[in-house]
């Protein structure tokens, strides 16, 4: 093997969709920033939603020998990672967002303590509310989404217990055009803060930033598309985690632990719009 | 070019003085449907076109219409060769067409399909009133009865037809093709009909007649061209033709016009009809108490013009329509709305009317026509699952033999059949079913006078064997020459009913329209 | 007729040459997408090399492409039944979804019932009663579903493709709910991360596939499972049951025309229903396939693609490619997993984005699918040809037709049409 | 929480705004299916109408060499022409080419989805949004209560939506090439037969299908929600061929579907929004259970064009 330490990771949606799969591109990037193109490469394929897809590409890359480290971000490919770690031990894996490792010495799992900025984002949205309602347009009641969620209704709660959030979950990652109604019912009901985490909260935000209202955000600084309306931004650094990751398997660890993203070890970061 | 007044028709088109087709060739799939034909038409002239069920008269005509085109050949309007690409092109050479399946579009109403395709007065905005005042003006004129406001698929066979022929009045066509106009017409009508292309020939219209009736065309036409297998056998002058000349150059072989009938041997009742009341398409009144006997080894004939109820009857015979009141028995047992498949368990066969439509399925095959309600027989299948093809084809190939049903093989789907053949393959399979009752609707619509003849014997033997035979059609002739008892039908009801005994054309052609 | 020719090397040629529109259409789809790639910068030849690696380059490429054409074809034999039943079937999605679901109920629940806890996750432990059950579960769920559609449409008159369309949602919704709810892996149900079941016992699971030549057989180390046999075996029970049977013929009689088939006493109801039923079945077998043979478990990301992957709408192009034939659909999903897996390679290699690769899709099924008419006008020009036009006598008793259903016969009749 | 709560003047604006891409693409797809073809299609081109309806606003208005009305206008019009650009393809593909519909439909589908995205993922990148469609306040109307959220405080495309509702009607029932229209879908060969182009007409009406989709997805990109990202529809297209039926292939009765369809979404969203504990899952059914249920109880008279995806062939 060369000094370049290779990459190779899928991610459900496209690498710009200012949500869930550009953090893990942005954070790979970072990396081959510090580390230097000549030691850190990476290959990536985005838009995998269909789970089999990916498995086609983790298994290529698994079985290709030429990666040190082969990641599934996204917590569906899970069966997949645990059929593949098994049958391939030398390959490294890591998989997210999950603790989950399947017990296996070459896994590593990912997560992030996405209710963290949720509620430091709830706790700013309790204060600065003047109706006292705030929206919320959540994907589907799971996992990072409902951290955050539920960590945002709780900072809401802390700060201001006579806010009033309503949550929706419109049952999709993708369905924009739903979202972007979502957002205008909360509007039309009231709220003048609204806050919502997958790639489908574009739409709510075009809406937040049409009708005057603020805009919370999660995953990614989605600070350039609303223009004046956006305030606080939970951004994923998910190099934090991946330079430990990196680090071990140089250091000839193939896995076995998960880390997690929180506000003390600057996996979490948040950005603000003045 | 300057056209004087008298070379223009009364509908202020200019008049083709002749049309000449020669040497027209047309090749289908497996099939040479047009060899070298010669036909002409001149101005003020009705020529007949004669010819067994798929000798090639419509695809002729469909050249001349500009549906279909020649493989060679060459047609001449008023000597200048002319090309004729689509019906645009032949409707804006005063060529008009009434098609032997209807061109009608049936969920338009009349007026809508007379308006489709012609200019509005009212430029893109549709002018249906006009239309429609111009329609009354001209059914008034023909005597052709019908609502320009109902849609199409609320009229009977009969009534379409003459919506085709108005249409084709309404548009002033100088060359009027008519592909048997007259099968479905009452003796009424068919004078009526005669009446207009009389006074449309000596206005200057070209016509030419197509009709399995050698009585119409020896009363109606001036000339004569009969067509056997894709070839022109001759051309005459009418005054030179016989029912019998005519016959034998159709069909190669001299033709038997009269029928002997043996004497009637009725047995029991085999169906009965008690004050069987249905509704029509439209959700009116379609049968009203209707009762009637069949008895084994009887043909009763229904007489009647289409739409009075005809196709009700049958269908609620056959378990297609539901019986709103009383009651069907055949042979004792009571089959009030019964399915179909019971129906046929019991020994019930049925030639549908539109056998285009309810009697085959065009995309099948031949022999999948063929066992089209046996196909589930045992005899036809192993434990009633697997179907025995070889059996199937083996029957099928033995009843096309003897039904001389002209398809290149039992694998040839029947869409590809002329209309005629596609009767007889409905006739054979009903046959081949054995049936206690046949109910026959329209049996020999359209078709030659060869297969008439031959289902006519068909029927009779059928008959003989001690089959109760109901047999509706519009063709008096037909009704007159096969059955032992006539009821007539007018709006849904029986208003007559007379053993078929030297009886009077007129009267029976009065009770069929509603006259006393 | 032409028999004799037919049989003969000139109709084999000829049968040949009619894939030329095809190929030819296949490479004006390459050009146009060339012109796409070259303006991205990118390398055409390079590009569909890739492709064509990544579809049948490899042994697990082969493998995949199979894996990925197996719910492709189980859908497509479905979607068969039901066009040639006259049912628009558009709800494969929906169906996979309901099959998936009570097929993997089934296998949860017998897995717990059947396998002492110690035995569950030995391997090869293959459990004929548990696979077979949920597999007959899952056809019964997709059946019961598709079947919903074929009732609305026979006593309420509610046209198909709109019940199905809205049934796909339903399903989606539903399994959502089950999947986060009933059916939610208890190990995770504290800090649920994506809906989905617990694990599949070994025992539940349908074996991988391998081919007993070499060593290691081929295919051992892919993820190939028995879930394309049952499918090719099926394919050709449902092509001797719609050419052969006297259902298969009822169901092509209605399909054809209602009112014939009403005439010929023909329950046109119960058939339209027996479409539905047997392509939804089809359907959800495609969805616990996958699950048995795959995943292991059901789980979905919230897009109804991420746990059919599209089958359901994949399958019936290739029931259309296939033309409405289930021998047909074989060949024609092969084509299309080929297609879809050889697309991710591309997309690997070049780093061209996915979205070029579904337009490419888009464009190759549109140039082929436009490429038929030019088979059709070759082998009618063919007909003319070798059936010397002649005046046709009633047939003579010798003559023998093709044989009936051949799938020759069906396709020109499909085609003219 | 009360009656009042729930049926609020704002969820039934919020109808109208959900109806209006449903309505575009279904009246379009109204008329191709009447012609006779059935174009699968409509979802792709609502979303390469969509990305060019809005990539035009967005270079307008980046380069700032427009004014606002009139890069709004040339978005529209770019809408319409890669809508109807896309029609022709689909028309020359099922009628010249008489390819089955079904396919090419999809063809077409797959191929809008995956090029809308390429060109934004090359042109544009990440999601932008851009000044789209303002909402328009009518003199006295929009301070009506009640009555003036709900009707008068829309924006432009949201009229245009509904006033082609009777439009199509009137051009379907009662002119000239509306009865064309109809004979074709109903009986080809008698159309033929009677001078009638069948061709011409089909591709007329996927044409204006095609452009009416295209519109349909500017009215999400530059009207409703002002910005594009990848599959922006999310699969509206064939909601919209599904109304299609629902509504008989009559424009009022199709355009009657997509707002019951839509208000039932709205109605879900308000619930859930004030808090009422059903599962999300069952809310988010609603539309589509409710669609089918009225259409089990709704009396119909359809008038299912015979020839709907056959291709016509004269007999030749
Ligand atoms: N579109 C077609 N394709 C193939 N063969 C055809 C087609 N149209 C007609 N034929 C064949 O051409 C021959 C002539 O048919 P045609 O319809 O002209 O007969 P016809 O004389 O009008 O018969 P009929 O009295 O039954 O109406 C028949 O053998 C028929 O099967
Ligand atoms: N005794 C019989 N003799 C002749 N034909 C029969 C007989 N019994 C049944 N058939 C034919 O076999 C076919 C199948 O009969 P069956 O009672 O199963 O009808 P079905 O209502 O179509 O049933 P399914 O929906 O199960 O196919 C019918 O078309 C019927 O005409
Ligand atoms: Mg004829
Ligand atoms: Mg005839």
């Amino acid at each position: 093997q060369d000094d370049v330490f290779r990459v190779a990771a899928v991610a459900p949606s496209a690498t710009n969709d200012l949500a869930f799969s550009q953090s893990m591109h942005d954070a790979l990037m970072a990396i081959q920033m510090q580390m230097g193109e000549d030691a850190f490469q990476f290959d990536f394929q985005d838009g995998t939603f269909i789970v089999d897809d990916a498995a086609v590409a983790l298994r290529e890359w698994a079985a290709s020998g030429d990666y040190d480290l082969v990641i599934a971000h996204g917590s569906q490919f899970g069966s997949v990672v645990e059929e593949l770690a098994a049958e391939f031990p030398e390959v490294s894996f890591a998989w997210g967002t999950d603790f989950n490792t399947f017990g296996m010495d070459n896994v590593s799992a990912y997560t992030a303590a996405a209710d963290q900025g949720g509620f430091v984002n709830g706790v700013m949205a309790g204060l600065m509310t003047e109706s006292g309602v705030i929206g919320v347009v959540g994907p589907i009641e799971v996992g990072d989404a409902k951290l955050y969620v539920d960590g945002f209704v709780a900072g809401v709660g802390a700060s201001n217990p006579e806010a009033t959030v309503n949550v929706v979950y419109i049952q999709s990652f993708s369905d924009v055009p739903q979202a972007t109604e979502a957002a205008e019912t909360h509007i039309a009901n009231g709220a003048d803060i609204l806050t919502g985490t997958a790639q489908m909260v574009v739409g709510p935000i075009a809406i937040a930033n049409e009708n005057g209202a603020r805009w919370f955000g999660t995953q990614a600084s989605q600070a350039e598309l609303a223009q004046g309306a956006g305030v606080a931004f939970q951004v994923y650094k998910w190099d934090v985690v991946l330079s430990e990751i990196v680090a071990n398997i140089q250091a000839g660890d193939l896995g076995g632990q998960s880390y997690e993203l929180t506000l003390a070890n600057g996996g979490l970061v948040m950005e603000f719009d003045a | 070019m300057s056209q004087t007044e008298n070379q223009l028709l009364p509908t202020g088109h200019a008049r083709i003085d002749s049309l000449t087709m020669s040497g027209i060739v047309k090749r289908f799939p497996g099939v040479l449907a047009a060899d070298e034909i010669d036909f002409d038409v001149r101005s003020g002239e009705i020529h007949a076109l004669l010819g067994e069920n798929g000798a090639g008269k419509s695809t002729l005509m469909k050249m001349l219409y500009g549906l279909y085109h020649p493989d060679e050949g060459e047609i001449r309007i008023n000597d200048a060769p002319t090309i004729i690409k689509s019906p645009i092109d032949a409707i804006q050479h005063g060529i008009g067409m009434i098609h032997q399946h209807f061109m009608l579009v049936p969920s338009l109403t009349v007026a809508e399909n007379i308006a489709l395709g012609m200019k509005s007065s009212r430029g893109f905005q549709l002018d249906l009133d006009v239309v429609s005042q111009r329609v009354l003006e001209l059914s008034d004129i023909y005597n052709l009865k019908v609502d320009p406001h109902l849609p199409i698929w609320q009229l009977a066979v009969g009534e379409q037809q003459r919506v085709e022929i108005l249409r084709a009045l309404y548009k002033g066509a100088a060359l009027l093709i008519l592909d048997e106009p007259t099968a479905v017409l009452t003796p009424q009508e068919v004078d009526g009909l005669f009446r207009i292309l009389n006074q449309l020939a000596a206005d200057g219209h070209g016509l030419v007649f197509i009709s399995h009736k050698l009585h119409e065309v020896l009363e109606i036409s001036h000339r004569v061209t009969v067509l056997r297998d894709g070839r022109r056998v001759n051309t005459i002058p009418t005054s030179q033709a016989t029912r019998p000349k005519l016959a034998e150059m159709m069909v190669g072989r001299p033709v038997l016009l009269e029928y002997e009938k043996n004497p009637l041997q009725a047995r029991d009742d085999r169906l009965a009809l008690q004050d069987v009341s249905a509704l029509s398409n439209r959700g009116t009144t379609g049968l009203d108490a209707v009762s009637l006997q069949l008895r084994g080894g009887e043909i009763v004939g229904i007489a009647g013009v289409s739409g009075n109820g005809q196709q009700e009857l049958a269908q609620c015979i056959t378990g297609l329509r539901e019986v709103t009141a009383g009651s069907v028995t055949v042979d004792g047992s009571d089959v009030t709305n019964a399915p179909p498949a019971a129906l046929h368990a019991i020994g019930l066969s049925y030639i549908p009317e539109e056998r285009m439509i309810d009697g085959v399925i065009k995309e099948f095959s031949v022999a999948e026509n063929y066992v089209l309600q046996d196909h589930g027989h045992p005899k036809y299948t192993t434990a009633r699952i697997f179907m025995l093809f070889n059996k199937i084809r083996q029957a099928c190939r033995r009843a096309i033999q003897q039904f001389e049903i002209k398809t290149p093989s039992t694998e040839t789907l029947v869409k590809s059949l002329s209309g005629g053949n596609i009767q007889k393959l409905v006739l054979a399979r009903e046959l081949s079913r054995d049936p206690g009752v046949l109910i026959a609707a329209q049996p020999t619509r359209g078709v030659d006078i060869g297969a008439t003849e031959y289902i006519h014997k068909q029927l009779l033997e059928e008959r003989d064997k001690g089959t109760a035979i109901l047999l509706i059609s519009e063709d008096l002739d037909e009704i007159r020459a096969l059955s032992d008892r006539i009821a007539v039908m007018y709006e849904g009801r029986i208003v007559g009913e007379v053993v078929n005994d030297n009886v009077d054309v007129e009267q029976l052609g009065l009770l069929m329209t509603g006259g006393v | 007729m032409n028999q004799a020719a037919d049989t003969g090397l000139a109709a084999r040629l000829n049968r040949l040459v009619d894939f030329a529109p095809v190929l030819i259409a296949l490479l004006l789809a390459l050009v146009v997408s060339s012109v796409l790639l070259v303006a991205l910068n990118t390398d055409p030849l390079a590009a569909f090399g890739f492709m064509l690696e990544g579809a049948v380059g490899t042994e697990n490429a082969t493998a995949e492409t199979l894996v990925k054409a197996t719910p492709i074809l189980f859908v497509g034999i479905g979607i068969t039944i039901a066009f040639r039943g006259g049912m628009i079937n558009i709800g494969g999605e929906g169906q996979m979804i309901a099959g998936a679901l009570a097929g993997t109920t089934m296998a949860l629940a017998l897995g717990d019932a059947r396998i002492p806890a110690e035995m569950a996750k030995t391997p090869g432990a293959f459990d004929l009663i548990i696979v077979t059950s949920a597999l007959i579960a899952g056809f019964l769920a997709g059946a019961l579903y598709g079947g919903l559609a074929g009732f609305l449409k026979a006593y309420f008159g509610v046209n198909e493709i709109l019940s199905t369309i809205m049934l796909n949602q339903i399903a989606v919704q539903m399994m959502n709910f089950l999947l986060n709810g009933p059916l939610l892996d208890p190990a995770v149900a504290g800090f649920n991360n994506i809906p989905k079941t617990a694990r599949l016992v070994t025992a539940a699971q349908l074996p991988r596939l391998s081919l007993p030549l070499g060593d290691p057989w081929i295919f051992a180390r892919t993820r190939l499972h028995w879930g394309l046999v049952v499918a090719i075996v099926l394919a050709v029970v449902i092509y001797i049951f719609l050419w052969r049977t006297s259902l298969g013929y009822r169901i092509r009689a209605v399909g054809e025309n209602e009112r014939a088939s009403s005439y010929a006493g023909i329950n046109v109801k119960r058939q339209m229903m027996l479409s539905m039923f047997l392509a939804g079945g089809f359907a959800g077998l495609a969805g616990v396939v996958q699950v048995l043979g795959l995943q292991y478990r059901l789980q979905t990301d919230g897009s109804p693609a991420g746990f059919t992957a599209a089958a359901g709408f994949n399958g019936i192009v290739a029931a259309l490619f296939g033309g409405l034939n289930p021998i047909g659909a074989i060949p024609a999903s092969a084509f299309f997993g080929g297609l879809l897996v050889g697309a991710q390679k591309m997309q690997r290699e070049i780093g061209v984005p996915a979205s070029l690769i579904t337009a490419v899709n888009g464009l190759i099924v549109v140039f082929v699918v436009s490429s038929e008419i030019f088979i059709l006008q070759r082998s009618k020009r063919r007909v003319s040809l070798q059936e010397t036009p002649t005046a046709l006598g009633p047939t003579k008793a010798t003559e023998t037709g093709s044989d009936l259903p051949d799938s020759a016969n069906e396709a020109t009749a499909e085609e003219a049409s | 929480m009360g009656l009042d709560d729930i049926f609020t003047a704002s969820v039934f604006a919020s109808a109208i705004r959900l109806a209006t891409p449903y309505i575009f693409a279904a009246l379009g797809e109204t008329f191709a299916q009447r012609s006779g073809v059935l174009n699968l299609g409509v979802d792709g081109i609502m979303l390469m109408g969509a990305f060019g309806g809005f990539y035009a606003v967005h270079l307008a208005q980046t380069a700032g060499v427009m004014a606002e009305p009139l890069g709004l206008l040339m978005g529209v019009l770019v809408a319409l022409i890669v809508g109807g650009l896309m029609g022709l393809a689909m028309a020359f593909v099922s009628v010249t080419l008489k390819a089955k519909q079904g396919i090419s439909g999809i063809g077409v589908y797959l191929f809008g989805l995956g090029l809308s995205e390429l060109l934004f993922q090359q042109w544009v990148g990440t999601p932008k949004s851009v000044a789209g469609f303002p909402r328009i306040s009518f003199p006295i109307l929009t301070d009506i209560p009640i009555l003036g959220e709900i009707f008068f405080h829309h924006n432009l495309l949201v009229y245009v939506a509904f006033a082609l509702v009777p439009l199509s009607a009137f051009v379907l029932n009662r002119t000239t090439f509306g009865l064309m229209i109809r004979a074709v879908g109903q009986n080809p060969e008698a159309a033929d037969a009677m001078g009638v182009s069948v061709a011409r007409v089909r591709y007329a009406t996927t044409t204006i299908g095609g452009m009416l989709a295209g519109l349909a997805g500017a009215s999400l990109s530059i009207a409703l929600i002002n910005l594009f990202q990848q599959n922006l529809t999310a699969g509206q297209g064939f909601i919209a061929v599904a109304l299609v039926y629902f509504g008989g292939w009559r424009p009022l009765a199709v355009a009657a579907g997509a707002m019951l369809f839509s208000f039932v979404n709205a109605l879900q969203l308000q619930i859930k929004v004030i808090g009422a504990d059903i599962p999300s899952e069952f809310a988010v059914m609603a539309p589509y259970v409710i669609t089918i249920i009225a259409l089990v109880f709704a009396t119909k008279r359809q008038e299912q064009p015979t020839a709907l995806t056959k291709p016509y062939e004269r007999g030749e």
